[in-house]
Protein backbone atom coordinates (compact mmCIF):
# COMPACT_ATOMS: atom_id res chain seq x y z
CA UNK A 1 0.00 0.00 0.00
CA UNK A 2 1.83 3.35 -1.02
CA UNK A 3 1.62 6.35 1.47
CA UNK A 4 -0.20 9.37 0.68
CA UNK A 5 -0.65 12.16 2.55
CA UNK A 6 -1.54 15.75 1.33
CA UNK A 7 -1.53 18.39 3.69
CA UNK A 8 -0.41 22.29 4.86
CA UNK A 9 2.56 21.19 7.44
CA UNK A 10 6.55 20.38 6.10
CA UNK A 11 7.28 16.43 6.17
CA UNK A 12 10.15 14.87 7.70
CA UNK A 13 12.35 13.39 4.86
CA UNK A 14 14.05 10.80 7.78
CA UNK A 15 11.13 10.02 9.49
CA UNK A 16 9.54 9.09 6.13
CA UNK A 17 12.25 7.18 4.72
CA UNK A 18 12.57 5.01 8.00
CA UNK A 19 9.09 4.27 8.07
CA UNK A 20 9.52 2.82 4.22
CA UNK A 21 12.97 0.75 5.27
CA UNK A 22 12.00 -0.14 9.27
CA UNK A 23 12.48 -3.87 10.19
CA UNK A 24 12.94 -5.00 6.55
CA UNK A 25 16.10 -6.41 4.97
CA UNK A 26 14.90 -6.89 1.75
CA UNK A 27 15.07 -3.54 0.34
CA UNK A 28 18.93 -2.37 -1.44
CA UNK A 29 17.82 0.93 -2.96
CA UNK A 30 15.99 4.21 -1.55
CA UNK A 31 15.19 7.30 -3.92
CA UNK A 32 14.01 10.48 -2.71
CA UNK A 33 12.67 13.07 -4.46
CA UNK A 34 12.04 16.60 -2.52
CA UNK A 35 10.59 19.51 -4.53
CA UNK A 36 11.24 22.82 -3.44
CA UNK A 37 10.03 26.07 -3.65
CA UNK A 38 12.49 29.03 -6.05
CA UNK A 39 12.46 32.41 -5.37
CA UNK A 40 12.47 32.98 -9.25
CA UNK A 41 11.38 36.63 -10.80
CA UNK A 42 11.34 38.17 -7.31
CA UNK A 43 8.28 35.59 -6.15
CA UNK A 44 6.74 36.11 -2.47
CA UNK A 45 5.11 33.13 -2.23
CA UNK A 46 3.60 30.12 -3.84
CA UNK A 47 0.29 29.29 -3.09
CA UNK A 48 -1.04 25.71 -3.83
CA UNK A 49 -4.61 25.21 -4.57
CA UNK A 50 -6.29 20.99 -5.20
CA UNK A 51 -9.94 19.65 -5.40
CA UNK A 52 -9.39 18.31 -2.19
CA UNK A 53 -11.97 15.12 -3.05
CA UNK A 54 -10.39 14.59 -5.99
CA UNK A 55 -6.38 14.68 -4.96
CA UNK A 56 -5.68 11.79 -2.67
CA UNK A 57 -7.40 9.26 -5.06
CA UNK A 58 -5.27 10.90 -8.15
CA UNK A 59 -1.91 9.99 -6.22
CA UNK A 60 -2.77 6.79 -4.97
CA UNK A 61 -3.44 5.85 -8.69
CA UNK A 62 -0.30 6.97 -9.71
CA UNK A 63 1.66 5.33 -6.92
CA UNK A 64 -0.42 2.38 -7.42
CA UNK A 65 0.96 2.81 -11.75
CA UNK A 66 4.52 2.71 -10.09
CA UNK A 67 3.95 -0.34 -7.58
CA UNK A 68 2.64 -2.16 -11.15
CA UNK A 69 5.83 -1.26 -12.89
CA UNK A 70 8.23 -1.77 -10.61
CA UNK A 71 9.09 -4.22 -8.19
CA UNK A 72 8.70 -1.60 -5.33
CA UNK A 73 8.82 -2.44 -1.59
CA UNK A 74 7.16 0.69 -1.15
CA UNK A 75 6.38 4.25 -1.68
CA UNK A 76 5.25 7.52 -0.67
CA UNK A 77 3.88 10.55 -1.89
CA UNK A 78 3.29 14.07 0.10
CA UNK A 79 1.95 16.99 -1.37
CA UNK A 80 1.71 20.05 1.05
CA UNK A 81 -1.13 22.38 -0.52
CA UNK A 82 -1.87 26.78 1.10
CA UNK A 83 0.75 29.02 0.83
CA UNK A 84 4.39 28.35 1.07
CA UNK A 85 7.75 30.53 0.60
CA UNK A 86 10.93 29.95 -1.23
CA UNK A 87 12.80 27.67 0.51
CA UNK A 88 9.92 25.48 1.44
CA UNK A 89 9.69 21.76 0.65
CA UNK A 90 6.45 21.17 -1.85
CA UNK A 91 6.41 17.81 -2.69
CA UNK A 92 8.17 14.26 -1.30
CA UNK A 93 8.42 10.87 -3.46
CA UNK A 94 9.70 8.11 -1.99
CA UNK A 95 10.17 4.69 -3.64
CA UNK A 96 11.86 1.97 -2.43
CA UNK A 97 13.36 -1.45 -4.27
CA UNK A 98 15.47 -4.45 -3.69
CA UNK A 99 17.90 -2.86 -6.60
CA UNK A 100 18.52 0.85 -7.61
CA UNK A 101 17.30 0.65 -10.99
CA UNK A 102 13.56 0.29 -9.71
CA UNK A 103 13.81 2.92 -7.17
CA UNK A 104 15.31 5.57 -9.62
CA UNK A 105 13.15 4.92 -12.03
CA UNK A 106 9.57 5.43 -10.10
CA UNK A 107 10.91 8.11 -8.06
CA UNK A 108 11.06 10.04 -12.20
CA UNK A 109 7.96 8.49 -13.20
CA UNK A 110 5.59 9.31 -10.25
CA UNK A 111 7.14 13.11 -9.91
CA UNK A 112 6.43 13.24 -13.78
CA UNK A 113 2.74 11.86 -13.04
CA UNK A 114 2.37 13.52 -10.21
CA UNK A 115 3.43 16.91 -12.36
CA UNK A 116 0.73 16.11 -14.99
CA UNK A 117 -2.33 13.87 -13.41
CA UNK A 118 -2.72 15.51 -10.10
CA UNK A 119 -5.45 18.01 -9.27
CA UNK A 120 -2.64 20.78 -8.02
CA UNK A 121 -2.65 24.36 -9.02
CA UNK A 122 -0.11 27.07 -8.07
CA UNK A 123 -0.35 30.90 -7.58
CA UNK A 124 2.63 32.60 -7.41
CA UNK A 125 3.05 35.87 -5.47
CA UNK A 126 5.18 38.49 -6.61
CA UNK A 127 6.93 41.02 -3.92
CA UNK A 128 5.34 43.61 -6.29
CA UNK A 129 2.16 43.15 -8.43
CA UNK A 130 -0.33 40.88 -9.01
CA UNK A 131 -0.88 36.86 -8.33
CA UNK A 132 -0.69 34.99 -11.44
CA UNK A 133 -1.63 31.45 -12.28
CA UNK A 134 1.37 29.24 -13.27
CA UNK A 135 1.08 27.85 -16.43
CA UNK A 136 1.62 23.70 -17.09
CA UNK A 137 5.04 23.51 -19.18
CA UNK A 138 5.24 21.34 -22.04
CA UNK A 139 8.54 19.85 -21.04
CA UNK A 140 6.19 18.17 -18.37
CA UNK A 141 3.57 16.44 -21.07
CA UNK A 142 6.86 15.28 -22.81
CA UNK A 143 8.33 13.88 -19.54
CA UNK A 144 5.03 12.01 -18.68
CA UNK A 145 4.64 10.86 -21.90
CA UNK A 146 7.88 8.95 -21.96
CA UNK A 147 6.27 6.56 -19.57
CA UNK A 148 3.20 5.94 -21.64
CA UNK A 149 2.75 2.25 -22.56
CA UNK A 150 1.15 0.71 -25.91
CA UNK B 1 -25.30 17.76 -11.51
CA UNK B 2 -23.04 19.64 -9.37
CA UNK B 3 -20.73 21.73 -11.23
CA UNK B 4 -17.02 22.37 -9.64
CA UNK B 5 -14.26 24.99 -10.41
CA UNK B 6 -10.54 25.72 -9.66
CA UNK B 7 -7.71 27.86 -10.05
CA UNK B 8 -8.38 30.91 -12.32
CA UNK B 9 -11.67 29.74 -13.71
CA UNK B 10 -12.76 29.84 -9.76
CA UNK B 11 -11.71 33.67 -9.97
CA UNK B 12 -12.69 34.43 -13.54
CA UNK B 13 -16.22 33.02 -12.83
CA UNK B 14 -16.84 34.18 -9.25
CA UNK B 15 -18.15 30.95 -7.86
CA UNK B 16 -16.31 27.73 -7.07
CA UNK B 17 -19.47 25.56 -7.35
CA UNK B 18 -22.91 25.76 -9.19
CA UNK B 19 -25.62 23.42 -9.13
CA UNK B 20 -27.06 23.15 -12.94
CA UNK B 21 -29.53 20.85 -14.88
CA UNK B 22 -28.52 20.46 -18.35
CA UNK B 23 -30.79 20.11 -21.04
CA UNK B 24 -31.52 16.16 -22.23
CA UNK B 25 -29.08 16.46 -25.29
CA UNK B 26 -25.98 17.07 -23.18
CA UNK B 27 -24.40 13.32 -23.02
CA UNK B 28 -21.05 14.16 -22.60
CA UNK B 29 -18.39 16.59 -21.18
CA UNK B 30 -18.07 18.27 -24.92
CA UNK B 31 -21.41 19.01 -24.83
CA UNK B 32 -21.30 19.92 -21.37
CA UNK B 33 -18.97 22.51 -22.01
CA UNK B 34 -20.94 24.02 -24.71
CA UNK B 35 -24.13 24.29 -22.67
CA UNK B 36 -21.99 25.81 -19.99
CA UNK B 37 -20.51 28.46 -22.35
CA UNK B 38 -23.50 29.60 -23.23
CA UNK B 39 -24.44 30.71 -19.67
CA UNK B 40 -23.03 33.96 -19.65
CA UNK B 41 -20.59 35.88 -21.25
CA UNK B 42 -17.95 35.39 -18.25
CA UNK B 43 -18.78 31.60 -18.91
CA UNK B 44 -18.24 32.12 -22.85
CA UNK B 45 -15.08 33.58 -21.90
CA UNK B 46 -13.65 31.02 -19.47
CA UNK B 47 -14.90 28.15 -21.92
CA UNK B 48 -13.52 29.50 -25.21
CA UNK B 49 -11.61 26.99 -27.00
CA UNK B 50 -7.99 28.10 -26.55
CA UNK B 51 -8.28 28.41 -22.95
CA UNK B 52 -7.40 24.45 -22.52
CA UNK B 53 -9.82 23.96 -19.88
CA UNK B 54 -9.74 20.34 -18.49
CA UNK B 55 -12.30 18.36 -16.74
CA UNK B 56 -13.10 15.10 -14.20
CA UNK B 57 -16.15 13.58 -13.88
CA UNK B 58 -16.60 11.84 -10.42
CA UNK B 59 -13.29 12.45 -9.59
CA UNK B 60 -11.73 11.19 -12.51
CA UNK B 61 -9.93 12.72 -14.84
CA UNK B 62 -12.26 13.13 -18.53
CA UNK B 63 -11.84 13.78 -21.77
CA UNK B 64 -14.45 15.29 -24.21
CA UNK B 65 -16.23 11.89 -25.45
CA UNK B 66 -16.40 10.69 -21.78
CA UNK B 67 -20.36 10.85 -20.64
CA UNK B 68 -21.77 13.00 -18.19
CA UNK B 69 -25.03 11.94 -16.41
CA UNK B 70 -27.62 14.02 -13.99
CA UNK B 71 -26.51 13.29 -10.38
CA UNK B 72 -22.56 13.52 -11.55
CA UNK B 73 -20.13 16.01 -9.86
CA UNK B 74 -18.29 17.66 -12.77
CA UNK B 75 -15.25 19.66 -12.01
CA UNK B 76 -13.63 22.16 -14.80
CA UNK B 77 -9.62 23.56 -14.09
CA UNK B 78 -6.55 24.93 -16.53
CA UNK B 79 -4.14 21.97 -17.18
CA UNK B 80 -2.54 21.15 -13.62
CA UNK B 81 0.68 22.37 -12.30
CA UNK B 82 1.60 20.78 -8.94
CA UNK B 83 4.63 18.79 -8.04
CA UNK C 1 32.68 21.54 -4.70
CA UNK C 2 31.07 18.51 -4.36
CA UNK C 3 30.88 17.01 -0.50
CA UNK C 4 32.73 13.40 -0.39
CA UNK C 5 33.13 11.31 1.93
CA UNK C 6 34.47 7.86 2.84
CA UNK C 7 34.05 6.96 6.30
CA UNK C 8 32.47 4.08 8.63
CA UNK C 9 30.06 5.79 10.63
CA UNK C 10 26.12 5.74 9.48
CA UNK C 11 25.47 9.14 7.85
CA UNK C 12 22.34 11.40 8.98
CA UNK C 13 20.56 12.01 5.63
CA UNK C 14 18.59 15.05 6.77
CA UNK C 15 21.25 17.20 8.12
CA UNK C 16 22.96 16.31 4.14
CA UNK C 17 20.16 17.03 2.36
CA UNK C 18 19.72 20.57 5.04
CA UNK C 19 23.38 21.15 3.96
CA UNK C 20 23.17 21.18 0.37
CA UNK C 21 19.77 23.58 0.40
CA UNK C 22 20.25 25.83 3.69
CA UNK C 23 19.80 29.72 2.75
CA UNK C 24 19.40 28.99 -0.92
CA UNK C 25 16.46 29.62 -3.02
CA UNK C 26 17.58 28.79 -6.12
CA UNK C 27 16.92 24.88 -5.99
CA UNK C 28 13.93 23.22 -7.10
CA UNK C 29 14.85 20.00 -6.80
CA UNK C 30 16.79 17.37 -4.50
CA UNK C 31 16.93 13.86 -5.92
CA UNK C 32 18.86 11.24 -3.41
CA UNK C 33 19.76 7.71 -3.20
CA UNK C 34 20.49 5.62 -0.70
CA UNK C 35 22.10 2.05 -0.85
CA UNK C 36 21.09 -0.18 1.90
CA UNK C 37 22.53 -3.64 2.87
CA UNK C 38 20.07 -6.12 2.09
CA UNK C 39 19.89 -9.82 3.49
CA UNK C 40 20.12 -12.16 0.97
CA UNK C 41 20.74 -15.68 1.09
CA UNK C 42 21.51 -16.05 4.24
CA UNK C 43 23.71 -13.05 4.39
CA UNK C 44 25.32 -12.07 8.10
CA UNK C 45 27.35 -9.12 7.09
CA UNK C 46 28.68 -6.82 4.16
CA UNK C 47 33.00 -6.00 4.80
CA UNK C 48 33.72 -3.21 2.09
CA UNK C 49 37.50 -2.99 1.28
CA UNK C 50 38.47 0.08 -0.59
CA UNK C 51 42.04 1.66 -1.39
CA UNK C 52 41.86 4.81 1.06
CA UNK C 53 44.47 6.59 -1.19
CA UNK C 54 42.57 6.67 -4.26
CA UNK C 55 38.98 6.41 -3.50
CA UNK C 56 38.04 10.10 -2.42
CA UNK C 57 40.27 11.36 -5.65
CA UNK C 58 37.65 8.74 -8.04
CA UNK C 59 34.64 10.19 -6.13
CA UNK C 60 35.28 13.36 -6.45
CA UNK C 61 36.02 12.63 -10.03
CA UNK C 62 32.66 11.33 -10.39
CA UNK C 63 30.95 14.03 -8.84
CA UNK C 64 32.59 16.68 -10.94
CA UNK C 65 31.28 15.26 -13.90
CA UNK C 66 27.96 15.35 -12.86
CA UNK C 67 28.61 18.94 -12.13
CA UNK C 68 29.79 19.43 -15.64
CA UNK C 69 26.74 17.18 -17.37
CA UNK C 70 23.83 18.93 -15.12
CA UNK C 71 23.95 22.39 -13.83
CA UNK C 72 23.40 21.41 -10.37
CA UNK C 73 24.06 23.62 -7.69
CA UNK C 74 25.64 20.93 -5.53
CA UNK C 75 25.97 16.85 -4.94
CA UNK C 76 27.24 15.17 -2.05
CA UNK C 77 28.44 11.32 -2.20
CA UNK C 78 28.57 9.66 1.30
CA UNK C 79 30.35 5.68 0.74
CA UNK C 80 30.65 3.62 4.00
CA UNK C 81 33.66 1.24 4.53
CA UNK C 82 33.85 -1.77 7.20
CA UNK C 83 31.72 -4.03 8.34
CA UNK C 84 28.17 -3.35 7.99
CA UNK C 85 24.93 -5.60 8.40
CA UNK C 86 21.26 -6.03 6.85
CA UNK C 87 19.72 -2.77 6.85
CA UNK C 88 22.04 -0.74 7.39
CA UNK C 89 22.53 2.09 4.48
CA UNK C 90 26.00 1.47 3.11
CA UNK C 91 26.08 4.81 0.17
CA UNK C 92 24.20 8.32 0.25
CA UNK C 93 23.82 10.17 -3.22
CA UNK C 94 22.19 13.25 -3.34
CA UNK C 95 21.86 16.14 -6.31
CA UNK C 96 20.53 19.21 -6.20
CA UNK C 97 19.03 21.56 -9.14
CA UNK C 98 16.96 24.00 -10.05
CA UNK C 99 14.62 21.69 -11.94
CA UNK C 100 14.24 17.77 -11.38
CA UNK C 101 15.54 16.31 -14.82
CA UNK C 102 18.62 17.59 -13.62
CA UNK C 103 18.38 16.43 -10.18
CA UNK C 104 16.87 13.22 -11.11
CA UNK C 105 18.98 12.06 -14.05
CA UNK C 106 22.28 13.13 -11.92
CA UNK C 107 21.49 10.90 -9.04
CA UNK C 108 21.25 8.09 -11.62
CA UNK C 109 24.35 8.72 -13.26
CA UNK C 110 26.27 9.38 -9.74
CA UNK C 111 25.11 5.43 -8.78
CA UNK C 112 25.88 4.10 -12.06
CA UNK C 113 29.57 5.45 -12.33
CA UNK C 114 30.11 4.81 -8.57
CA UNK C 115 29.44 1.09 -8.89
CA UNK C 116 31.92 0.97 -12.03
CA UNK C 117 34.31 3.55 -11.09
CA UNK C 118 35.19 3.59 -7.37
CA UNK C 119 37.63 1.21 -5.56
CA UNK C 120 35.55 -0.51 -3.69
CA UNK C 121 35.21 -4.26 -2.76
CA UNK C 122 32.14 -5.96 -1.21
CA UNK C 123 32.91 -9.34 0.81
CA UNK C 124 29.77 -11.10 1.82
CA UNK C 125 29.69 -13.13 5.46
CA UNK C 126 27.27 -15.86 5.24
CA UNK C 127 25.79 -16.77 8.56
CA UNK C 128 26.90 -20.14 7.68
CA UNK C 129 29.99 -20.64 5.75
CA UNK C 130 32.72 -19.16 3.94
CA UNK C 131 32.93 -15.27 3.22
CA UNK C 132 32.80 -14.93 -0.33
CA UNK C 133 33.90 -11.74 -2.55
CA UNK C 134 30.87 -10.22 -4.81
CA UNK C 135 31.59 -10.43 -8.17
CA UNK C 136 30.72 -7.63 -10.24
CA UNK C 137 27.67 -7.55 -12.41
CA UNK C 138 27.07 -6.96 -16.29
CA UNK C 139 24.43 -5.16 -15.32
CA UNK C 140 26.26 -2.59 -13.64
CA UNK C 141 28.53 -1.83 -16.75
CA UNK C 142 25.63 -1.94 -18.94
CA UNK C 143 23.94 1.20 -16.56
CA UNK C 144 27.30 2.84 -16.45
CA UNK C 145 27.56 2.52 -20.38
CA UNK C 146 24.20 4.59 -21.13
CA UNK C 147 26.40 7.57 -19.69
CA UNK C 148 29.00 7.12 -22.36
CA UNK C 149 29.46 10.51 -24.66
CA UNK C 150 30.56 10.36 -28.05
CA UNK D 1 58.03 0.70 -7.83
CA UNK D 2 55.08 0.41 -5.40
CA UNK D 3 52.50 -2.65 -5.65
CA UNK D 4 49.57 -2.49 -4.29
CA UNK D 5 46.57 -5.61 -3.87
CA UNK D 6 43.09 -5.32 -3.06
CA UNK D 7 40.08 -8.15 -2.32
CA UNK D 8 40.60 -11.54 -3.78
CA UNK D 9 44.14 -10.69 -4.93
CA UNK D 10 45.74 -9.19 -1.60
CA UNK D 11 43.96 -12.84 -0.18
CA UNK D 12 45.55 -14.93 -2.52
CA UNK D 13 48.60 -13.52 -2.49
CA UNK D 14 49.18 -12.92 1.12
CA UNK D 15 50.28 -9.71 0.56
CA UNK D 16 48.75 -6.13 0.42
CA UNK D 17 51.75 -4.44 -0.88
CA UNK D 18 54.84 -5.36 -2.89
CA UNK D 19 58.13 -3.28 -3.83
CA UNK D 20 59.10 -4.35 -7.15
CA UNK D 21 62.00 -3.73 -9.89
CA UNK D 22 60.63 -4.47 -12.79
CA UNK D 23 63.46 -5.06 -15.83
CA UNK D 24 63.86 -2.42 -18.23
CA UNK D 25 61.19 -4.25 -21.37
CA UNK D 26 58.43 -2.94 -18.78
CA UNK D 27 56.78 -0.06 -20.27
CA UNK D 28 52.66 -0.78 -19.91
CA UNK D 29 50.31 -2.32 -17.40
CA UNK D 30 50.06 -5.04 -19.61
CA UNK D 31 54.00 -5.71 -19.61
CA UNK D 32 54.14 -5.55 -15.86
CA UNK D 33 50.94 -7.83 -15.95
CA UNK D 34 53.54 -10.60 -17.99
CA UNK D 35 56.25 -9.64 -15.48
CA UNK D 36 53.96 -10.25 -12.20
CA UNK D 37 52.77 -13.44 -13.10
CA UNK D 38 56.19 -14.81 -13.43
CA UNK D 39 57.00 -13.89 -10.27
CA UNK D 40 55.34 -17.07 -7.98
CA UNK D 41 52.77 -20.06 -8.59
CA UNK D 42 50.37 -17.65 -6.98
CA UNK D 43 51.07 -14.84 -9.11
CA UNK D 44 50.39 -16.50 -11.93
CA UNK D 45 47.37 -17.89 -10.98
CA UNK D 46 46.09 -14.48 -10.01
CA UNK D 47 46.91 -13.10 -12.85
CA UNK D 48 45.73 -15.61 -15.38
CA UNK D 49 43.84 -14.25 -18.16
CA UNK D 50 40.07 -14.21 -17.88
CA UNK D 51 40.50 -13.57 -14.11
CA UNK D 52 39.72 -9.67 -15.13
CA UNK D 53 42.64 -8.24 -12.76
CA UNK D 54 41.83 -4.28 -13.25
CA UNK D 55 44.82 -1.81 -12.69
CA UNK D 56 45.13 1.87 -11.16
CA UNK D 57 48.42 3.95 -11.61
CA UNK D 58 48.93 6.78 -9.14
CA UNK D 59 45.11 6.79 -8.36
CA UNK D 60 43.91 6.41 -11.59
CA UNK D 61 42.33 3.70 -13.14
CA UNK D 62 44.35 2.45 -16.09
CA UNK D 63 44.31 0.08 -19.35
CA UNK D 64 46.56 -2.28 -20.67
CA UNK D 65 48.21 0.10 -22.99
CA UNK D 66 48.89 2.55 -20.34
CA UNK D 67 52.36 3.58 -19.70
CA UNK D 68 54.42 2.05 -16.36
CA UNK D 69 57.34 3.44 -14.66
CA UNK D 70 59.78 2.91 -11.91
CA UNK D 71 58.00 5.13 -8.87
CA UNK D 72 54.64 4.61 -9.74
CA UNK D 73 52.16 3.40 -7.63
CA UNK D 74 50.44 0.38 -9.14
CA UNK D 75 47.38 -1.85 -7.67
CA UNK D 76 45.68 -4.86 -9.21
CA UNK D 77 42.26 -5.50 -7.83
CA UNK D 78 39.30 -7.20 -9.14
CA UNK D 79 36.48 -5.10 -11.25
CA UNK D 80 34.51 -3.05 -8.67
CA UNK D 81 32.03 -3.63 -6.30
CA UNK D 82 31.04 -0.36 -4.29
CA UNK D 83 27.83 1.57 -4.02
Amino acid sequence: MPRILVQEAPFDVAAEMARLTASRHDIGALASFTGICRADDGLAAMVLEHYPAMTERALTRIAEQAMERWPLTGCTIIHRVGRLTPGEPIVLVLAASAHRAAALEACAFLMDWLKTRAPFWKREEPREGAPRWVEARAEDDAAAARWQTG
Amino acid sequence: MKVLYFAWLRERLGVAEEEITPPEGVATVRDLIAHMAARSPAHAEAFAAGKGVRCAVNLDFATPDDPVRPGDEVAFFPPVTGG
